[in-house]
């Protein structure tokens, strides 16, 4: 294996760890503010390791441009759809926990 | 064993099971996530039977653009009340059960292998006008099925704007939704067109592109950046048949002339193609993006609003 | 195991298990997604049969059958989500003034 | 590297699965429709190990046009969703 | 090959284009393609008539691989029958729907499904019958959301839900035959498919589908509600033409992609079907009180008339049960007008409020009578010829029993037909104040009940046409 093969299966693996983080965040946080940091930040880096994992072994410099604008448009949404998420929650009036 | 098969195997297991729990789910919003889940299952399962064009499709309309639909749903239908009466789940499995091995068995029973109409696909793409196989089935070979297919479209779009249609709630939006909105329009729009140009020799075509700018079109009217589009405008009833009137427009004189309906001829056929797709991607893309002021929340009594929220708390 | 064996077994099951869902729905909006996947189950079937081809290419007319089938069904989903919408409006409406809707008295 | 992208992006879609649970359970809406934003991400990243895997770019237009619509159903949900006023309760 | 064929389905489609695009004045485009497209209908049928079978190849690509229209006799003969009944009763929507909005809409619905069911009579294309199925049963929700009342909607959806179940059955049926066979073309796939598990199950999956789309008992519950709720001119439209597409499409798969599973067991469940549609349906006519509601259930029953040809099967029976389609597309279609125009004389379609009003318009009361003679099956309508072919057929195959059913069903036609006749000799004292009926309306009436009559005074030439596929004269 080359030395970028052994880099990109470090990611790969990196990147499945934040995947699993994420789901056990959103399985075991205790409320809906908790959970979300769980989906937005830890999938969010998962992928992004995934694809520089991805991009390490990428056929072409197009290949690679089109897996970055992936993951920044993975990004943007998250983002948004945090902020609107905890909005919608506040306004129904959920309060935030604030540790048992 | 491989991590392919099991892969495969994964998929294909996940299918019936979410299809299991969304029938059988109290919830209303349960089931909708769970729907939309089912879509993405989908899209995967089309990415590894090699169905590229089907997968692009499923992503946009399927989990994208319906997904959004039926969340709408939420804001008027009986929310989480426990209007599923939770009777005969046994006699249900068992039924369930039965019919699914029937169909199974019949389905295991057609002949493998089989080299379906692939031969006659590629031994006529010279004529077709596209090297992309399936551009050319929808475009030219079937191309009678796709112009009903946009009729049909139409059609729904007129019975949902005869109706009169809903006006969304003015929560202000956010700075960061409009911004959103405004990045993603243009890119839209841009990817639309790129779509478009490679249905001609990659997976790709005017569903995909429609799909992708109706989506844009969706978020900036979600974000109030952009008004819904009104039926009753006349550029826009025009633009809304520009997919069929286009195949009808293409097709027409050589049919007058005596040729099938249809037939491009062999010299015009690349370009005769191209001009129905990019007029079928403007009817596509209206028509999807037209579906939503239907659909939008009710305007709420002030007296009824509280009474709406008790269900999902 | 072939792939398409696999897949054509989850599509079975996946239309019977929505196809039944589908049948004792009460609410339209159940029933509809029910019935929505219910197709998906079928388009399953078709893209599978597609698949057993000997050179690995998958035979494009199901494929192109099932885009079809999908846009057409999204078309009918809408319609659907749109009348009930207008069917709870209308009941909704009455309801406001003779207040004897049946959903208003469960809530 | 075939084995080990295939062995991730099947413990992906597991973790989608895994993370299905979280529907189920609830309580509110808002909590299922989060889960959208967790297998959207995810589908995004097998779609592109698949992609990178058969050297297929057309796979990563899916991922692109998951990217496009990730948020979608949950932006309408947010918009056209359940309605509350504040204090309305 | 010739044009015509796809004339047929062309010139509705440009006239609904037209007419969405012009608004509120399309009356004068409707009516122009109207004429324009019946004008083709006879032109071609006059085509199929005096050489057999027509053929169109979209595209040129021909079959397998590209989509054929053919049109042969009994096809030719429904695209005349049903285009006239489509067009005479698109002119009484004229009178009903005030200049606006909704008239504009119904008219290019109404245009759009006409398009739809020429391509579905034309088409020769198991795929391109159910995008042409899915796009009438479009139309048809359409039409029927465009009613007065909350009713109307929930009828709309009640009827798109279910219609959307019925295709469900009819694709993964088709999806079996492609994966067996190869092909979607109708016959090409009947030459392929070969006796056996895979075969009788895509018919069982496409009769189950299409039945439940027919309203074919005993999965009929919600197709009355729809035609007693929605617009008069919708409902004649649906229950006289768009009612009968998925028997059309079964009637003409059954005779060339399935001829060889019609003596297995699907065929002869739908037959048990059939027959206790006509029994069932026929007895809650006769409970109703509302005449809109006794139409609907009797249209029920003639449904279940037409699926006796599944069982019976032979060419006679295939005849009778296209003539049962003809003549009673014109006759239900006479009523539903004739009975609008009575609801709008009198604000309601209670039958025990007819005396009155029938005394009042005995015009459209004769339509409606004419129509009813039609039901019942006595001459000289055409009714009576359909009827006449059926319980010939059943007795020349030796299965008697289906002539008795179709004996049985006549009589209670004539049952709930008289209470309704009845009421117009009922003298009604004092006469109730009720405006006159539209008059546009009554001629339509008038016009569509001449036509189930000529249809049983003039059989050679639709006969001769309903027979020609099959190689044998009248």
């Amino acid at each position: 294996m080359t030395v970028s093969g052994v880099f990109s299966a470090g990611f790969l693996l990196a990147g499945a760890f934040f995947f699993l983080a994420g789901t056990v965040g959103i399985l075991r946080f205790p409320d809906i503010f908790t959970r979300l940091h769980a989906v937005t930040k830890a999938d969010n880096l998962g992928l992004g390791l995934v694809t520089v994992s991805l991009m390490l072994e990428a056929p072409s410099y197009a290949a690679a441009l089109d897996l970055a604008i992936v993951w920044l448009l993975v990004l943007l949404w998250s983002s948004v759809a945090a902020q609107l998420v905890a909005r919608d929650a506040l306004d129904r009036g959920e309060v935030p926990w604030r540790g048992a | 064993m491989t991590f392919d098969w099991l892969l495969d195997a994964t998929v294909a297991a996940a299918l019936p099971l979410v299809a299991w729990t969304v029938a059988r789910s109290v919830a209303l919003s349960r089931a909708i996530v769970l729907f939309i889940a089912f879509g993405l299952l989908s899209a995967l399962a089309w990415t590894r039977l090699g169905a590229i064009d089907v997968a692009l499709v499923e992503a946009s309309v399927g989990a994208g653009l319906s997904g959004a639909l039926v969340m709408s749903a939420l804001s008027w239908a009986n929310l989480d009340e426990a209007t599923v009466a939770r009777r005969s789940v046994i006699a249900r499995a068992f039924v369930a059960a039965a019919i699914a091995l029937c169909l199974g068995a019949v389905l295991l029973g057609v002949p493998d292998p089989s080299e379906g109409l692939l031969g006659d696909v590629s031994a006529n793409l010279g004529d077709a006008g596209v090297h992309q196989p399936i551009t050319a089935v929808l475009m030219s070979y079937r191309g009678y099925d796709t112009l009903f297919e946009l009729v049909v479209l139409i059609s729904a779009a007129l019975t949902i704007g005869a109706a009169k249609s809903a006006r969304l709630e003015a929560r202000p939006g956010s700075d960061l939704l409009r911004a959103l909105a405004d990045a993603l329009l243009p890119l839209c729009i841009v990817l639309s067109a790129y779509f478009l140009w490679r249905g001609s020799n990659a997976p790709g075509g005017a569903f995909q592109g429609g799909a992708v700018l109706a989506g844009g079109v969706l978020v900036s009217t979600l974000a109030e950046r952009l008004r819904r589009p009104r039926l009753t405008v006349w550029w826009i009833r025009a633009a809304l048949v520009l997919g069929p009137a286009s195949f009808l427009l293409v097709g027409m004189p050589r049919f007058v002339e005596g040729a099938p309906f249809l037939e491009y001829g062999p010299q015009s056929a690349s370009r005769a193609i191209f001009a129905i797709e990019l007029g079928s991607l403007v009817t596509i893309a209206l028509v999807l993006a037209s579906f939503f002021p239907g659909v939008g929340p009710l305007e709420t009594a002030p007296d009824a609003s509280s009474e709406r929220t008790r269900g999902h708390r | 195991m072939s792939q398409w064996i696999l897949y054509a077994a989850s599509a079975a099951a996946t239309v019977a298990i929505a196809g039944v869902g589908a049948f004792v729905a009460v609410e339209p909006v159940r029933r509809l997604l029910s019935i929505n996947i219910a197709y998906s189950g079928v388009f399953m079937a078709f893209v599978a049969l597609a698949r057993r081809t000997t050179s690995g290419e998958a035979d494009p007319v199901p494929h192109a059958l099932v885009l079809t089938g999908i846009v057409v069904s999204v078309s009918s989903t809408a319609l659907a989500l749109s009348l009930t919408r207008r069917l709870v409006r209308a009941t909704e409406r009455s309801g406001r003034d003779s207040s004897s809707s049946p959903d208003e008295r469960e809530a | 590297m075939h084995q080990l992208r295939t062995g991730v992006a099947t413990f992906l879609l597991a973790n989608v699965l895994v993370g299905l649970v979280r529907i189920a359970r609830g309580p509110t809406p808002a909590d299922r429709i989060l889960v959208t934003q967790l297998f959207g991400t995810s589908a995004v990243a097998v779609l592109l190990l698949l992609a990178a895997d058969q050297g297929a770019s057309s796979i990563r237009d899916v991922a692109l046009i998951f990217a496009l619509f990730g948020g979608v159903s949950l932006l309408a949900f947010v918009r056209l969703g359940p309605r509350v006023r504040r204090g309305g309760r | 090959m010739s044009a015509w064929p796809a004339w047929t389905v062309v010139i509705p489609l440009v006239g609904a284009f037209a007419s969405w695009l012009v608004g509120r004045k399309s009356a004068f485009v409707a009516i122009a393609s109207a004429l324009a497209t019946v004008g083709v209908t006879v032109v071609l049928a006059l085509e199929v008539h005096a050489r057999g079978t027509v053929l169109h190849r979209v595209g040129g690509w021909g079959a397998p691989l590209g989509i054929e229209l053919r049109v042969d006799g009994p096809a030719a003969l429904l695209l005349v029958v049903l285009g006239i009944v489509t067009a005479l009763t698109s002119a009484s929507a004229v009178a009903h729907f005030p200049m606006g909005r909704r008239r504009s809409t119904f008219i290019t619905l109404w245009l759009i499904a006409w398009a739809g069911l020429n391509a579905l009579l034309v088409s020769a294309d198991l795929f391109n019958l159910y995008v042409a199925l899915e796009l009438i049963t479009l139309t048809s929700v359409g039409l029927i959301s465009l009613g007065p009342s909350r009713e109307s909607i929930r009828a709309a959806l009640q009827y798109l839900l279910v219609a959307i179940l019925g295709s469900l059955g009819y694709l993964l049926g088709v999806a079996l035959v492609y994966g067996e066979c190869a092909t979607l073309d109708v016959a090409l796939a009947g030459e392929r498919l070969a006796r056996g598990t895979v075969s009788s199950a895509a018919f069982a999956l496409v009769a189950a589908g299409l039945s439940l789309k027919s309203g074919l008992f005993p999965l009929h519950a919600w197709l009355p509600s729809a035609y007693a709720n929605a617009p008069s001119p919708a409902a004649a439209l649906l229950s006289g033409v768009l009612g009968k597409a998925a028997f059309v499409v079964l009637y003409r798969i059954t005779g060339e992609t399935f001829p060889l599973v019609l003596d297995a067991a699907p065929a002869q469940i739908v037959g048990v079907q059939a027959g206790a549609a006509i029994v069932w349906c026929s007895l809650l006519a006769l409970r109703q009180r509302r005449l809109k509601m006794l139409i609907a259930y009797s249209s029920l029953a003639q449904i279940g008339y037409m699926f006796l040809a599944i069982p019976i099967g032979t060419p006679l029976a295939r005849a009778g049960a296209l003539y049962i389609a003809i003549s009673h597309a014109a006759a239900s279609a006479a009523i539903f007008t004739a009975t609008g125009a009575l609801e709008r004389a009198s604000g309601n379609d209670s039958i025990d409020a007819l005396p009155g009003v029938a005394q009042r318009n005995p015009l459209t009361f004769f339509s409606l009578a004419i129509g009813g003679v039609n039901l019942m099956g006595l001459p000289p309508t055409g009714g009576f010829i359909a009827k006449w072919l059926l319980v010939r057929a059943a007795l020349e195959s030796g299965q008697w029993w289906w002539a008795v059913v179709v004996l049985v069903g006549g009589l209670i036609a004539a049952a709930y037909v008289f209470r309704v006749l009845r009421e117009a000799f009922v003298p009604a004292v004092p006469l109730p104040a009720t405006a006159d009926a539209p008059q546009l309306a009554e001629v339509v009436s008038l016009l569509l009940a001449a036509v189930s009559l000529l249809l049983g005074v003039s059989p050679s030439w639709p006969l001769s046409l309903a027979m020609q596929s099959l190689g044998e004269g009248p």
